[in-house]
Order: C-alpha cells, then structure tokens, then sequence
C-alpha cells in the first residue's frame, strides 16, 4: 500500500529561505543604492566601532564596514550561483554519461569520481587554489573541482535506477529509442533531486569559497568578500565588529540556501530524496 | 626534553613563526635571529635598540688597516660552551667558514672574506675588497660561533664542499653548540621554541631561567598578552595597541623600509619606465597619510636608507606630496588611465603592516591624480619570483637589512645591482650614481662615507625607480613584569637584556 | 549530510557487500583502495604541476636565489630538474619505500613532518568525532521520537543553522568569548606554555599522559582540545543528527516495528532493540566517514587555534607551493580516508547479521 | 460468551485536508473460539479497525465509541495500559510477512522478547517454549529456525513464524490482517488450515481480515462487510455468502470468477470506492449500486435485521424475499 | 478451437540470469508455448516460477539463453540500444506493478502520446486518440493532463493498458495485471481486458497466479512449475480433468465463496531454490503420488499434441516415452 499521509510539508523553513534569500539579492542589486558610503572611502582613522554614522563600524583603513558587508553581496551571490551551475553541469554530464553508456566507460568514470571523492576536499581546493595563484576566478574552479563528484554520483544512481524501471521499459516497448526513453522518461526524475542538490551544495559552495578567502586563497582586498573580510577581522579580534558582521552575512546567506534545500527535499517523494541523502 | 624549570623566573614570548633553521649558519629570518642571538656568541654584538655601533662580546677589542681590508680581533679567554669547553679562535674561523661554504641564505654576508687564527685567541678576517661593514656583519647572529668539535662530530663540515658535505642542521636543531647565556631545550618551527639558563654560561646568568617562545597569530597575541598569557607580544600592529590596557607598549622605528618602484625596463611598461611617470606617482602619495596608516612610531622613509644609520638623510629632505607637480609631471606621459599593475604579496603583513591594505591605501592616493593602479595580490612565492625576475610594472616591497650598515643599500638599491634589476633598472641607466657607489665602497672615512650615502640617496628621490614611503614601526607589547625591553631591528628584542 | 555519504565510494554501498565470502570482498576492497591511492598520488601530483611559481625562489632566499649553482642544486635536491613523468614515477617509487620526499619547508622527510603534525590533528578529530557521536545521536533520537513537534523543530534549526555557520568564523567568536572574555578555556596550543609534552607512544597528549599515568597533563591537554574540538564537532554534530533523525525515521515507518509494539513491548524497548540497532548500522558507516572528514576538516579550526596539525600543515605547504608536503598530505588522509571506509564496511559486514547469514 | 463487544465505533484520520472518518459507527461482538470475518475493499477501513483494537492506529487519530474486551473498555487506554493488552490478550498477524519479521534480529529474539515481559518467565523457559510454538506451526527444525533470521525463510514459513509469535503469550484474540493475500494459494490454503486447527486447539477467536470472500467462507462463522468505513451487512457466513441481502455484497460476490460459468467476462461493479473523507451522506454505495433511488441519500439509513443476527443497511433491499437460487442463478 | 493459428511461438527456450555473486539461475528452461490469433492463453503457477521471466523474454526484454521465440513468424530480436522492430511493435507488455509502469513525474497524456510520436504521428492526433483510449478504459478525458498520483491502483492499471494499447498491438502479454488489485477491481480489469482482445482482435498471454480468474477468461492454459511447463491443455479441459498432481494440487487450493465452509487444501513444503532444482520431475520432492523414477526421469511433453502434460504417471505420456 503505498499511503504517505504524515509527511505534511513544512513549507516555514522553505519561506523563511526564500524571504533571506530574496533580501540578499535586492541588496546585491541595489548595493549602490542601499550602501551608505563608497565600501573603498578610506578615512586612515582610526578602527570605529559600531556608531551611529557607521552601524557596523569601520575597518583597518576606515572604510565603513556596513557597506562593504553589502557590495559583498555583489561578489559572493554571483558567484556561488556559478560555481553550483558549474559543478552542476560538470557532475550531471560526467553522471548522465557513465550511467547511461555503463560498461567500462561507467566504471572508469566512476572510479575517478571516486578519487576525487576519497580526496580531502578542502586541502585539494587548497591546493588547486594556492597552486593557480591566489584569486576568486582560480579558487571558484577549485571549488568546482571538488564539488561535481556529488552531482555525478546521484544522477549515475538515479538513471541506474531507473533505466530498468517499469515505465522506462515500457517506452522502449513502445518504439522509443535508449536515448529518448532515458531523455523523455529520465530527465523528470532527475532535474527534481539535482535542483534539490543544487541548492543544498549552493550554501556548501559558499562555505568552501569563503573558507579559501579566509585563508587568503581567494578573494583579495580590497574587494569586500565576506570571507576574506573576516579574515581582516580575524587579526584584530578585539575589533569583533570587523569579523562578526561578514560573519553573519554568510552565515544568513548559507542558511537561507539550506532552508530551501531542506524544505524542497521533503517535498520531493521519499524514494528520491534517499538517494538524495546517499 | 628539559630541566624543570620550576627554580626561577619563566619568560612567555608570544610570536609569529618564521624561523627555518636554528643552526646559525642557516638562520636567516628575525625570528631565528632572536633565539641565536640567545644561545650563540659572536664577537661583537649591538646593544639595546641601536644596531649601529658594535660593541665587545667575545672579541674584547679589534682593530682594521686603513683601507678597511684587514680586521684583527682579540678575543676574551674566559669564554667556554655550554658543555664547559673553551672558546677559541679556531671555533671562530671553523663556524665562518661554515657560514661561508654550506652557501645558504646568509653566506653571501661571507662572500669576499676569510677568516684567519694566527693564535688561539686572535682572529683576522681579511677581505677581498675594502668592506668598511666588517664590524656591523660579525655582530649578526649569522655570525654566531659554534663549538667546532661537537659540531664536526656530528655531521659539521666547514670547508669548501659544505653545502652538501654539512649534516649538522637537524643537530642544531635539537642541541645547542653555543656559549651563550640560554640553551635550547625545545625546538619546532611551528610550535614552540624553549631556552633554558646555560648554567655554565662564562658571564653574568640572565634573569630568566627559562624562555619559551610559541607561535601564536597576532591577533592572539594581543589577547594572551592582555590576560597575561604572554609576557611579550612580538608582532602587533600600532593600532591593534591602542585598546590594550594594562601592558606596556615600547614603540620605536624598525629599520624596514617600504618602498614602491616603477618599473624602469621600457620593454616591460612604456608608461613605468618613463621618469616622468615615476616623478608622478612620488609627488602623488600623501606621505603623512602613509605613516597614519602604519600607526604610531612609523615615519615617512626619506630615503631608501633607514633612519638608524650612518648617512641616512633628514626629514627635511623628504620628499613632499606636490599634487600639482604630479599632475604636470603626468601630463607629459603618453600614460591615458589605464590600469598599471601593482605587485604585492597578497595577504602578507610584515611588522604589523598588511600589504593589502597598505597596497589599497596607495591606490587610491595615486587615483586621486589620475594615476590608475590595478591591485594584483600574488601569494608570496609566485609574487617573489615575478618580483626577483623584474617582469612586474610596479611593486611595493619592504627592505630590512642584511647586515645593519648603509652599504647594504648602496650595494643592492644601485642601477644594475641585485634590487636595481628587479625595478628594471639596467646597470648602464645612470652612470653618475654607479661611480658614487662605487666610491663609497672605498672610503675608509666615516664622515666621507655619510655624505657620499647622502648623495646616493638624494639621486634615488631625483631620479630612480625607487620611492621609498616609510619606516614600519616597531612595537613591543610586554606585561608589566618584563623590565629593560628594547626594540632591536636585527633580532627584534635581546633576550639576553630582559630583566 | 549528502556530501558525507557521497564521499562514500560506490563499490562500498552494501548492494556489494553480499553474496562473496569475506576474504574475497576484502582483498577486492583492499584492490579497489590501493587503485584509489594511486588516483591520488596521480591527481596531487597534477595539482602541483599547475604551479606557475617557483617553489625554489620561496624556499631560497633573495641572495641564495640570486646564485644560480645555488638554485641548480636545490632542483637537484627535489628532482625538479627531471622531466615530469620521471619525476611522478620517482615519486612513486619512493611512496613504494615509506619515503615522501623531503619538505621544501622544512627541509625535513615529509613523512617526520608527518608524524609529528598528523598526531596533533588525530587527537582533535578522535574528541570531536566523539563529541559528534554522542550528541548527534542523542539529538537524532530527540528529533526522530518528537517528529514535527517542537522539540524537533528546534532540533532542525539549531543543526541546519550548526551546517551553515562558517567553521572558521565560529572558531573566531567561540576563542574570543570562551578563552578572551570568559576564561573557560586556556589560549592556543596543545599545553600550556613551557609545559613539556608526555613522552611520545601516540603522540596525543590526552592519551600519551594518560598511559604515563601524568593526570593533570592529560586534564591540561583536555581543556586546550576541548575548544577547537567542540567548533570542529559542530559541523559534524548536525550532519550526524539530521543523519540518525532521517535513518531512525525511516526504519520507525517499516511493518517491523509496528509488529513489534503490536506485540506489547514497553516503546523504550522498541526504540532500543528494534529502531536503534537497525539505525546504528547506518549511523557507523557515515560515522566512520565523518571521521575522514574531520581529519581535513580541521584545517580552518586549525589556522585559527594555531593547532599544530596537518591541517596547518597542508595550508603551509599550499602557500609556500611545497610540492612534497601537500602531496604527503594528501596521501595521508585520503588512505586514511579510504582505510576508514574498508573498515566501516568490514564492520557492517560483521554488525548486520543478515549479511553475514543472507 | 462474549470476548469483544464493539459499539459505534468511529476513526478520523488527519488527511491534507483535514480529519476524515475511515471508521464509521462500527459495531459487532466476537464471542470466544469465534472466527469474525471482514471484508470490504481496499480502503474500507478493515486496517484501521483492527489497530485500534491494538491501540495502534497512527499519531493524530481520533477515535470514539466503545470496544469491551472481557468487559474491559479499550477505548481511551494509556499507552502503558495498552502494551499489557498488546501480545498478551490481543495479538495480531500483519499483510505482508516479508516485512513484519526484523531483518536484523534472530527469531530467537523476536519470539522470546514478549514471552519475557508478558509472562514473566526466564529467557531459557522462553526459548523451550518458541521451539514447541515453532513445531506446532508445523517449522521444519524449529531448534535452528530459532537462531536464524528472517532473510533464510520463505514467505509462508515467515508467515507461519509470525503466526507463532502472535501466539506465544497464549491470547485470547487474533487480529489476522490478510495474513495470506501476499502469498500463493498454495500456501494460503496452508495458513488458512493451520489458523482453523490452531483456532480449536487453544479456544482462540479471530478476526480475519481480507478482501477475498472464498478464503472468509472458508474459514469464519460470521461475517462483516464493510464499504467506505460502513457496515453494509453481517450476518454468518454461510447465510451471507448464499443469500445476501445488500447490492454491494451481492457485487463482490459476482465478481468473483464463478466456478461454473462459461460465461467470458466477470461480473463487476462499475465505478470506484469514495477516497477518504468523501463518502456522500447516506448510502456510500449509491452512486454505484445499479439499484439506487431517492431513499439512497437520506441522512440516517436504518438497518434491517434478520434472523440469526442477520443485519443489512439498504434502503432499498432489492432482493427481498427472494430464494437463493433467485438472487444467484 | 478450429483450425489454430499460431501468432506467438516460443520453441525450447530458456532464460539464465546471472547474479550479482556470479552464480546463474536458469529461470526459464526449455518451455515450448504457442499462443494461437485470437486466443487468451492463461499461464498460471506459484510465485518465482519464471512467468515473468518467460513474459518478459517474449516480448524481448530479457535476452534468451536457448531456444527461439518468433512473432509473426519472425524471430523476436531482444531488446537493444536500437529501436524496436515495427513489427515488433505489435508485441506488448503490460506490468504486474501499476505504481512502477508509469511515470509519476510525467503527466499521462505525455506518456500515452510517446509510442505515437514514435512512430510518427503528429502530437495533435495523437492526444486525440490517447483521449479516445482513455474514454474507452473508463476513464476521462481530463485524465491526461493529470500525474498517477492522483488515481487509485485500479485506474493505474487502466491506463498502462490504454498505453499498451496505443499502437494497436496484436499480442498482449499482461504480466499479473490484477494481483496486486482487489477484489472487485480484479473484475474490471480482467473483463476490460477479454473485451478490448475480442473487440480488437488481439491475442493475449494473461499471466496470473489466481487459477479460477484464468479458468474464467482463457481459453487455453499453461501451467509453470520451477521454470518448466508441466501441463498445457484448453481451460475448461484442464479445470475439469486435470492431470498433473501439481494442476491438481492448484485447484484444490482455491477457495471457494459458496458459504459451506469447506476448506482449501493444502500443497505442503515451499517452491525449491531455482538454482539447484530437484533432479528427475521437479515437482516430485512435494508430489503426493511421486514413484521412486519420479526422481531420476525427467518427464518429457509431447509438444505436437493439443493437450499435454508432463508427468511419468500420465498413460499418454508413458505410451509417448516408451
Ligand atoms: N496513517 C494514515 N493517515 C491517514 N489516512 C490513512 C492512514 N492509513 C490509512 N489511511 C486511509 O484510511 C482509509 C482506510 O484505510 P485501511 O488501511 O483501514 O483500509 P483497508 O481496508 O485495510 O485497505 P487495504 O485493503 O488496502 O489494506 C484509507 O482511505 C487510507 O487511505
Ligand atoms: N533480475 C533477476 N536477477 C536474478 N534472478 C532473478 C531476477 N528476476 C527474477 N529472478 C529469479 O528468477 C526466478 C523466476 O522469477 P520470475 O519473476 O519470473 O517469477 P514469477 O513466476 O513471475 O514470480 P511472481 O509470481 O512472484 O511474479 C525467481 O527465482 C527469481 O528469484
Ligand atoms: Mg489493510
Ligand atoms: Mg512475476
């Protein structure tokens, strides 16, 4: 019997993500409008805290930190969208590739998924990062290369999964050729659970991004991302205006994508949303 | 492992990490130059903040000839290692010699000279060419004298052939072979560094009993020595001092000097090269702003020579922010705004000064002429090497010396020299300033050699890649209970000297 | 929590695990990890060809570097004067023998660097992977028994809220509050300045004191772990409590244990026997690759808790391009990585009766 | 004598939409070594009646009405009053026995852990006891049987394991839930005799659910057939299966393939069951039943009831005082 | 029966599965079956005796060990990464499992429309004809643009039968299409699918293991034990003179709703494991009348007569073997 009556959506969390989400986007959009000063006006005062012209302060060369906290939004948004859609596609063509075709051509795919994988992410992006040269562009694509393997390995699942499903047979009883059964049937199936996985890995993303920030492998003053802010503020921990506010940034940022992904993934049916948890 | 160090006073130093090496042949960072000079003896040494004038350690006196060839020392026979053997001239010309052929970072402080002992306590060091540095170089804890037998015994090798034949640096690194007043009892180059009292030390016994360094991050630095963790904090910034309460702060000038150049190798940047562009960008910057910036106890750099010694210029003959000037000087470029890359090492500090910052403060004074830099934070190994290849259009670098003497710069800041080629200045460029370093080299007189270096340095502000912006300063944060603290450009703070 | 079972390698999914006699499906996942390794060393040793700079002009210094037999020599030293598929089969050859190279940093075996550093790391992942067990699955149980209720809503905050914070922000805040302004945990470092380490059987202190039966050492290396442990467990912590909440949910929903309360037994002892145990299996197997991940994890807690572990380590050796290092690195934990999951799945083998009888 | 007298009893379920009744005003008594059966289509609500006689019916559910066992109310029990219930007077046998036994525990384990905490008697007496159960489930080694687990056992021997665990702590009634759909007639005719023999033998009542009329009539006394959560008619089984009263019983039962006819096609009722809280006012069949009128929707139908506790609720009776060979050519 | 025409012919074959540990299990061994134009062939057996499997491997699904399977005369190529034969689009298959034979992330109308376009109908016609086989399952139009969530296990199946039936198959082979279906909803879906058969002139395999619904519609049936057949005969033949004890032992076992109480009787022990099969006849470990032979000669059938069974104590079958 198949009755899945208490699983009530719980549609909060979902909303909660979506609402941060959007106001970081406006922000983003309207940083020039919303910034209250120029995030690079340097005054060479001293380090202020939090007051009534700079809410959040200013930092080591007397730039307001509230602004810089917003124009960051410009620089870390954008470019985690791009990093998950990369990785997204990387890992969905890798994995649609080996589940499809099989044979030798899927276990020698997946063993080196499984490489990469058993790599320790972060030090493989440490070490890309470091290795190309310390800049944003250099540590997206290290987070890029440790991030695909995931999406590989559920779209391979879900289309091994499914490719001797019922309905998928059916199809090709029905005159449908492998590649449009697997197209036509298949592609529902698994744009659902990668777009779930998307935006679980989008606050992931963001994470390993602007770790490689705070280590001084990424972004690079004077541009305001948060990570490499908090690393400013890291050396001056009784200034904690300087590292709690951009802290705070990601954190929401973060937490908003995971909301979201958190919520979509009860919506999806139970079956997949395992294969989304392995 | 060690002693207890329960019987007397312990000392916590709190750090940032750069040593490589303990072995004093090795040691080439301040941080080493801190624990050498702790455990090894040279024959002169600095006393306090000054590193300018030497003055007896284990040589009680020296003389030179009057071309500055030949320098004789007399050394002191009290003078024993740790393990009770007597410290002779032997020792001296053994860990010289050392110093010269294992050829690693420091041996070029070596390179044209040669250490002789006619007897047991008498060392003459002859040089190639004069070298009126002698005295500052042989104070350095590069010039640290081991104790030859142990040394040798376990893997030393002082002859030519050194550098692969020598196996003693990881004994070194466990063992002190020194006669100075400390001993190392723990080593690590990234946690922490333990002296204890040589108990057979030949002279006065230090205050402390025993000394232990720990690496530990700035930021944490000012916190530890707040809560009395620490008793020095060796690494902060003037303004990360200026909300700390209940500690001393010993502010002085370092002898760094942070200088931005312009690279002059018209195949590498038309618009760098060109004088003009370099007049530009030295009237552009805001000096006064620049030591605002660095903190309290920063000054503006007059010259690439720093303030502590012979010849360096006065304040007066600073350059000054001219922005009318700069703007003519612009004006005659064929520069129409578009981004000049500036090299730094990205993310890198030095004596509490972030490079980024300082490189953002600089951009955007130059902005205000016209003058648009496009930033380019490089970790410092690759920055290094575009830097020592002289591809790179415009840079900003710091200079602490290799040995505490003006030569230093006249030997490295001169066009065609070591510093020179890494600013694209080819050796032909200005041939008046060449004959004056040159000259300088020679001059056994002081009071020639000062206004000689002056003249050198007046050239540079007229007419060179260099612009030299400020001296860093130099902060020691310390509890209440550390007397007698000094702040010293070679080796930060004499342990030795604490009370 | 995806990214933890994702880093489980496919062969190792218990689909198969059946059906092939023990020694079998051990020397084939024995087989499997060492092509792994092999992956690995191929791949680092790729990333450090990426390298545009010249790990020599770091590791030399500005005179040394100006002296061209001086530079020539170094290459030598490191073999960077061969051509590269050379200089990846000596590599090999030498991994072959125990010997990871010398470390242009320190100028060391990379394997002593190793072994002094690796032990230091170990320590805080084995607290923090405990830590993480203890809670996680006492969370989880909360979460999964009170499903949708508040205590559960609470749960899925704080642990969706524990996977998004930033680890090296957190480890910032928590040093500031907890060392600086409250006093409950010492400062940096594995002891206390000038205190001399146990001597070494482990090389963890807690445990090295203990068996030298030093107590206030061990206390003492206890309370510098405590604080970099508690942020790295944080992560981990929520991972393991969404993990066990999902896992116990699922098995809460099968005929099994509605047939087992239909037959009267106390709902404590249902939990235990019947929910629990089926749900512990799944929980070890993610547990033992959570444990891998920490051992890498630790590198951003590390930098800021100057905790002197691989993590530092690795982040020295990519900075300073030391080619060896972070090789040695590399290999290191992902064979521990890959050792971990051999393990776990021997485990499972041995836990899951219905494996070993199917 | 009566064992369980159940009166008016009703479920709600929480649905999306709100609470729905899957159980509507159900009564009907089982009287000891009785074997009740009930019938209806999927969803009618035989599930949901059998576990709150357990007190196992989902979180949120609401239930009225009374269910006396022995005299004891059921209804409103605490969890702690249920579980001395649960096993050890009432025990019950699931659907589907590939996922009623734990993968992961011996049968060891699972036969003896309600044997401990309902009899109080030691872990050995309880094992000598599983392996006679075993045996007179007709288990082939009931000694090994005991220290295997679930995965080594067919589907009917699992069926059977499950069988003797329901009856290890000696209950008076046995909720039987389509304890052989899942499994080939082969074997249910197995089970089915076993039940039988086992009823006798220990003075055991059952309630067997299912939807297939020919295992009821072979096996029960009385009978209740249920459409949409409602009683349609009870009545013993013999009576019910040869003549019975209500349209929708008479459809089951002509749905069923007919041993003698040579007739191609099945007779079946058109039209599917209400879903969940859908059930129209009135006669939930109506909209089905090919003999419905006006009277079908009245608000409160009323039953008719027979001889021999015949009872039936339609407001038509089409087939009344017609013979058996009338309404069943 | 008058003058039978073969549509569907399987001649000796087998099916071999290889497990995941390597071993093989021979599913389907050596099973002759014609299925005749016009007919409903009932195949019946006990659970995991290969009907699926040899249901599977007649529309060509699962490739065949042995033995040969011809359509129209034409050899049944197995299904690979090409598309399917036109012919062979006339051979169709429909799924014990309602809930898995269809999309649930596809709306039906798309999936109905798939087998048109396939074969080049354009979209518009196609949504018309779908909507007109929905009609005629008994269902709505509206059914189209709806997900199978929204339906009940029943309405499930009368879709996958419309969309089995959308290119106008001549042979069906319906895979257990009702056990998973309850009682009333049995009936409809066996009475829909003997009257689109007769109305559209197909041939049917009705694969169940409920012996009276096949003795209701089928016309012929075949009877599987362990992946051999062991006795094929027309319905009513076989429901009134079964000769196989296994045949027996089948119908023995149905229950019957007449209100008499009488009860089924029991086959005793469990189908033995397919990897290793009882020698001899395979059903003698639990034949009520086995003889000693029975476990050591293998039974043979005489597949050119229209009633056969394959048992040693069966006089025809004797006369045959001697
Ligand atoms: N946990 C639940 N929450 C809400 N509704 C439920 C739940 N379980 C079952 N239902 C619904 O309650 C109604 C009665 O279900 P029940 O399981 O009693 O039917 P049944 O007669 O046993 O059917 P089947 O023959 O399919 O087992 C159905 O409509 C079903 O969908
Ligand atoms: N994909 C497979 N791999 C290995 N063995 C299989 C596979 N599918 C079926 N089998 C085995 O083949 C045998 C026949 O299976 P099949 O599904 O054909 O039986 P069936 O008669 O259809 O049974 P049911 O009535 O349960 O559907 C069984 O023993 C089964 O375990
Ligand atoms: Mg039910
Ligand atoms: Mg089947």
């Amino acid at each position: 019997m198949r009755k899945n009556p208490d699983s009530p959506i719980r549609q909060p969390l979902a909303v909660i993500g979506v609402t941060i989400l959007t106001i970081w986007i406006l922000i983003a959009i309207f940083a020039p409008l919303i910034a209250p000063s120029n995030p690079i006006a340097q005054n060479y005062g001293q380090l202020l805290p939090p007051n009534s012209h700079n809410w959040f302060g200013t930092d080591s060369v007397g730039r307001d930190v509230l602004s810089r906290v917003i124009y960051g939004a410009r620089i870390t948004l954008p470019l985690s969208m791009m990093l998950v859609i990369l990785a997204m596609l990387v890992g969905t063509v890798i994995g649609a590739i080996a589940g499809y075709f099989g044979g030798w051509i899927d276990a020698a795919l997946m063993r080196f998924t499984d490489v990469v994988l058993a790599f320790p992410g972060i030090i493989l992006a440490m070490a890309v990062a470091a290795a190309l040269g310390a800049e944003l562009r250099n540590a997206v694509f290290a987070v890029v290369l440790v991030a695909w393997p995931t999406y590989a390995r559920l779209v391979r699942g879900l289309i091994l999964s499914s490719k001797n499903a019922d309905y998928v047979t059916s199809s090709r009883l029905l005159g449908a050729s492998t590649t449009r059964a697997l197209f036509v049937d298949l592609r529902p199936n698994i744009s659902g659970p990668v777009f779930v996985l998307a935006a679980l890995e989008a606050g992931n993303g963001m994470l390993l991004l602007s770790g490689l920030s705070f280590l001084g492998l990424g972004a690079r003053p004077p541009s305001a991302e948060w990570g490499a802010m908090v690393s400013a503020g890291a050396n001056n921990f009784d200034k904690w205006w300087l590292a709690v506010f951009p802290g705070l940034a990601i954190l929401t940022a973060v937490l908003a994508f995971n909301f979201l992904g958190d919520a979509l993934r009860d919506i999806l049916d139970p079956r997949t949303a395992k294969a989304l948890r392995e | 492992t060690s002693s207890s160090a329960a019987s007397g006073r312990v000392l916590v130093i709190d750090s940032e990490f750069n040593h490589k090496t303990l072995d004093p042949q090795r040691e080439f960072e301040d941080g080493g130059n801190m624990m050498d000079r702790a455990i090894y003896d040279t024959l002169l040494t600095f006393k306090g903040n000054d590193a300018s004038k030497p003055v007896p350690s284990i040589a009680l006196s020296y003389n030179s000839n009057a071309d500055s060839t030949v320098y004789t020392f007399h050394l002191r026979k009290a003078a024993r290692f740790s393990d009770g053997t007597p410290l002779t001239s032997a020792d001296v010309v053994y860990s010289y010699g050392r110093l010269k052929n294992i050829q690693g970072n420091p041996s070029s402080l070596m390179a044209g000279l040669t250490a002789t002992a006619p007897d047991k306590y008498t060392v003459i060091i002859t040089a190639d060419q004069p070298d009126t540095a002698v005295p500052v170089k042989v104070a350095g804890p590069e010039f640290g004298i081991v104790n030859s037998k142990m040394v040798a015994a376990h893997g030393g090798y002082a002859l030519v052939g050194a550098d692969t034949k020598d196996k003693a640096e990881n004994f070194l690194n466990t063992t002190s072979a020194g006669s100075g007043p400390y001993m190392l009892s723990k080593f690590s180059l990234t946690t922490e560094v333990d002296l204890i009292a040589n108990p057979k030390y030949w002279g006065k016994q230090p205050a402390y009993s025993k000394i232990v360094i720990r690496n530990v991050t700035q930021a944490v630095q000012a916190l530890d020595v707040q809560k009395g963790v620490a008793n020095i904090a060796l690494d902060l910034s003037p303004k990360q001092t200026d909300s700390l309460s209940g500690v001393n702060v010993t502010a002085g000038v370092s002898t760094t000097v942070w200088f931005l150049y312009s690279n002059a190798n018209p195949t590498i940047s038309s618009v760098t090269s060109d004088p003009n562009f370099q007049s530009a960008v030295r009237y552009a910057l805001n000096y006064s702003d620049l030591t605002a910036f660095a903190g309290k106890g920063s000054i503006q750099a007059a010259g690439i020579i720093p303030s502590a010694f012979q010849g360096s210029l006065k304040p007066a003959d600073a350059t000054k922010q001219n922005i009318a000037l700069a703007k003519a000087d612009l004006a005659k470029t064929a520069y129409k705004g578009e981004p000049i890359g500036l090299r730094y090492w990205g993310g890198g500090a030095w004596e509490g000064i972030s490079f980024d910052d300082f490189a953002t403060v600089i951009s955007s004074q130059l902005a205000a002429v016209g003058i648009n830099l496009k930033l380019e934070p490089t970790p410092v190994g690759d920055a290094l090497t575009t830097y020592r290849n002289g591809t790179d259009t415009m840079g900003l670098w710091f200079w602490g010396p290799d040995w505490p003497d003006s030569s230093n710069y006249s030997q490295n800041f001169g066009p065609g020299k070591k510093v020179g080629l890494r600013a694209g200045w080819a050796a032909s460029a200005a041939p008046e300033i060449t004959k004056l370093i040159n000259a300088v080299a020679i001059e056994s007189d002081p009071k020639k050699r000062a206004a000689q270096y002056r003249q050198f340095q007046l050239d540079l502000n007229a007419n060179s890649p260099f612009i030299p912006l400020i001296q860093s300063p130099a902060i020691l944060v310390s509890t209440k209970s550390v007397i007698g603290i000094a702040t010293n450009p070679i080796w930060k703070v004499n342990l030795t000297e604490l009370k | 929590m995806k990214d933890l079972l994702a880093r489980r390698s496919s062969s190792e999914k218990s689909g198969g695990l059946r059906g092939n006699s023990l020694s079998t499906f051990v020397i084939r996942r024995i087989a499997i990890g060492i092509l792994l390794m092999l992956g690995i060393t191929l791949i680092s040793f790729s990333v450090t060809q990426l390298v545009p700079g010249d790990p020599a002009a770091l590791n030399l210094g500005q005179s040394a570097m100006s002296d061209p037999t001086i530079v020539a020599a170094w290459r030598a030293k490191y073999g960077l004067d061969k051509p590269v598929p050379e200089q990846y089969i000596i590599y090999i050859d030498h991994l072959l023998h125990g010997d990871l190279g010398l470390s242009q940093q320190s100028r060391r075996p990379v394997s002593s660097d190793l072994a002094e550093y690796f032990p230091a790391t170990l320590e805080l992942a084995t607290i923090a992977i405990f830590f993480s067990l203890i809670f996680g699955l006492l969370f989880g149980v909360i979460a999964a028994i009170t499903r949708n209720r508040w205590p559960d809503q609470i749960i899925r905050f704080v642990t969706l809220t524990g996977v998004s914070v930033p680890t090296f922000w957190l480890s910032l805040v928590f040093f500031y509050l907890f060392y600086f302004k409250l006093s409950w945990f010492p400062s940096n470092g594995r002891l206390d300045p000038g205190t001399d380490a146990p001597s070494t059987i482990t090389g963890m202190y807690t445990f090295d004191a203990l068996f030298h039966g030093q107590f206030n050492l061990c206390w003492q290396a206890f309370r510098h772990l405590m604080l970099p442990a508690i942020v790295l467990a944080i992560y981990t912590i929520a991972v393991l409590t969404r993990f066990t909440r999902a896992s116990i949910l699922e098995i809460l929903h099968n005929d099994y244990v509605r047939a087992a309360r239909a037959k009267g037994l106390p709902e404590s002892h249902v939990i235990r026997r019947h929910v629990l145990r089926p749900a512990l299996l799944s929980i070890v197997t993610v547990a033992g690759v959570a444990f891998g991940n920490l051992l890498a994890g630790s590198v951003l807690v590390e930098n800021v808790f100057s905790w002197p572990g691989i993590g530092q380590y690795a982040y020295r050796s990519s900075i300073g391009l030391d080619l060896p290092g972070i090789m040695g690195v590399s290999i290191v934990v992902a064979g521990i990585f890959i050792v971990m999951n051999l393990l776990v799945d021997i485990a499972y083998r041995f836990i899951d009766p219905s494996l070993r009888h199917g | 004598m009566t064992l369980l007298e159940v009166r008016d009893l009703s479920v709600q379920l929480q649905t999306k939409t709100g609470f729905a009744t899957a159980v509507d005003r159900l009564s009907f008594t089982v009287n000891e070594g009785e074997i009740l059966g009930i019938a209806g289509e999927s969803g009618s609500g035989k599930t949901m009646t059998a576990l709150t006689l357990l007190g196992l019916l989902p979180q949120h559910a609401k239930v009225s009405g009374s269910a006396k066992f022995n005299g004891q109310e059921l209804i409103g029990l605490s969890s702690k009053e249920w579980q001395k219930f649960r096993g050890a007077q009432i025990a019950m046998v699931f659907q589907d026995p590939m996922t009623s036994l734990h993968p992961m525990l011996s049968i060891k384990a699972q036969m003896t852990e309600h044997m401990v905490t309902h009899l109080g008697i030691s872990q050995q007496q309880a094992l000598v006891d599983a392996e006679e159960l075993l045996a007179d489930v007709r288990i082939p080694d009931p000694k090994k049987a005991l220290n295997s687990y679930a995965g080594q056992f067919s589907g009917g021997m699992r069926q059977r394991i499950c069988i003797a665990m329901a009856l290890a702590c000696k209950p008076k009634l046995l909720l039987a839930d389509e304890p052989s759909t899942a499994l080939d007639v082969t074997v249910q005719a197995g089970i089915l005799t076993l039940l039988n023999r086992l009823r006798k033998e220990h003075q055991l009542s059952i309630i067997f659910i299912t939807h297939d009329l020919g295992v009821l009539s072979s096996i029960t006394n009385k009978l209740l057939v249920l459409y949409a959560g409602r009683e349609a008619e009870s009545g013993s089984t013999s009576t019910i299966l040869q003549l019975p009263r209500h349209p929708y019983t008479q459809g089951l039962l002509d749905s069923l393939p007919q041993p003698d006819s040579n007739e191609k096609l099945l007779k079946s009722i058109a039209g599917f069951p209400p879903e969940l809280g859908k059930q129209p006012i009135g006669c939930a069949f109506a909209e089905r039943c090919k003999f419905a009128a006006a009277t079908c929707s009245g608000d409160e139908l009323l039953p008719t009831y027979l001889a021999d506790s015949h009872k039936f609720i339609c407001a038509v009776d089409p087939f009344a005082g017609l013979s058996i060979n009338q309404v069943r050519p | 029966m008058n003058q039978a025409q073969p549509i569907l012919q399987l001649n000796n074959v087998s099916v071999t599965y290889k497990r995941a540990d390597r071993t093989k299990i021979t599913a389907v061994s050596g099973v002759d079956l014609t299925l005749n134009r016009g007919e409903i062939l009932g195949l019946v057996g006990e659970s995991g005796c290969g009907k699926s499997t040899l249901g599977k491997a007649a529309v060509g699904i699962l490739p065949t060990s042995a033995g040969e399977i011809t359509f129209n005369g034409k050899a049944v190529a197995p299904l690979n990464s090409s598309v399917r034969s036109r012919e062979l689009l006339k051979l169709q298959l429909i799924f014990q499992d309602p809930y898995s034979s269809l999309n649930p992330r596809r709306k039906i109308g798309d999936q109905l429309i798939d087998g048109l376009l396939n074969s080049g109908v354009n979209a518009e016609e196609a949504r018309e004809s779908s909507a007109k086989l929905l009609e005629r399952v008994g269902l709505s139009r509206t059914t189209l643009t709806k997900y199978t969530h929204q339906f009940s296990g029943g309405q499930r199946q009368r879709i996958a039968i419309a969309r089995a039936l959308t290119l106008q198959p001549e042979v069906i082979i319906a895979d257990e299409p009702i056990s998973a279906l309850d009682a009333s909803a049995q009936a409809q879906v066996a009475n829909l699918l003997v009257e689109l058969v007769q109305e559209l002139g197909m041939s049917m395999i009705f694969i169940s293991h409920d012996l009276s619904v096949v003795r209701q519609i089928s016309d012929r049936t075949a009877v599987m034990y362990l992946g051999k057949m062991v006795e094929v005969a027309n319905t009513l033949e076989i429901w009134d003179d079964p000769r196989h004890p296994y045949t027996k032992a089948l119908i023995k076992a149905i229950p019957r709703p007449d209100g008499k109480g009488s009860m089924p009787l029991e086959l005793p022990g469990d189908v033995p494991d397919p990897r290793l099969p009882p020698s001899g006849c395979r059903f003698h470990p639990r034949c009520p009348v086995a003889i000693a032979e029975c476990s050591v000669m293998e039974p043979k059938m005489a597949p050119a007569a229209d009633r056969w069974s394959s048992c040693l104590l069966n006089n025809e079958l004797r006369k045959v073997g001697s």
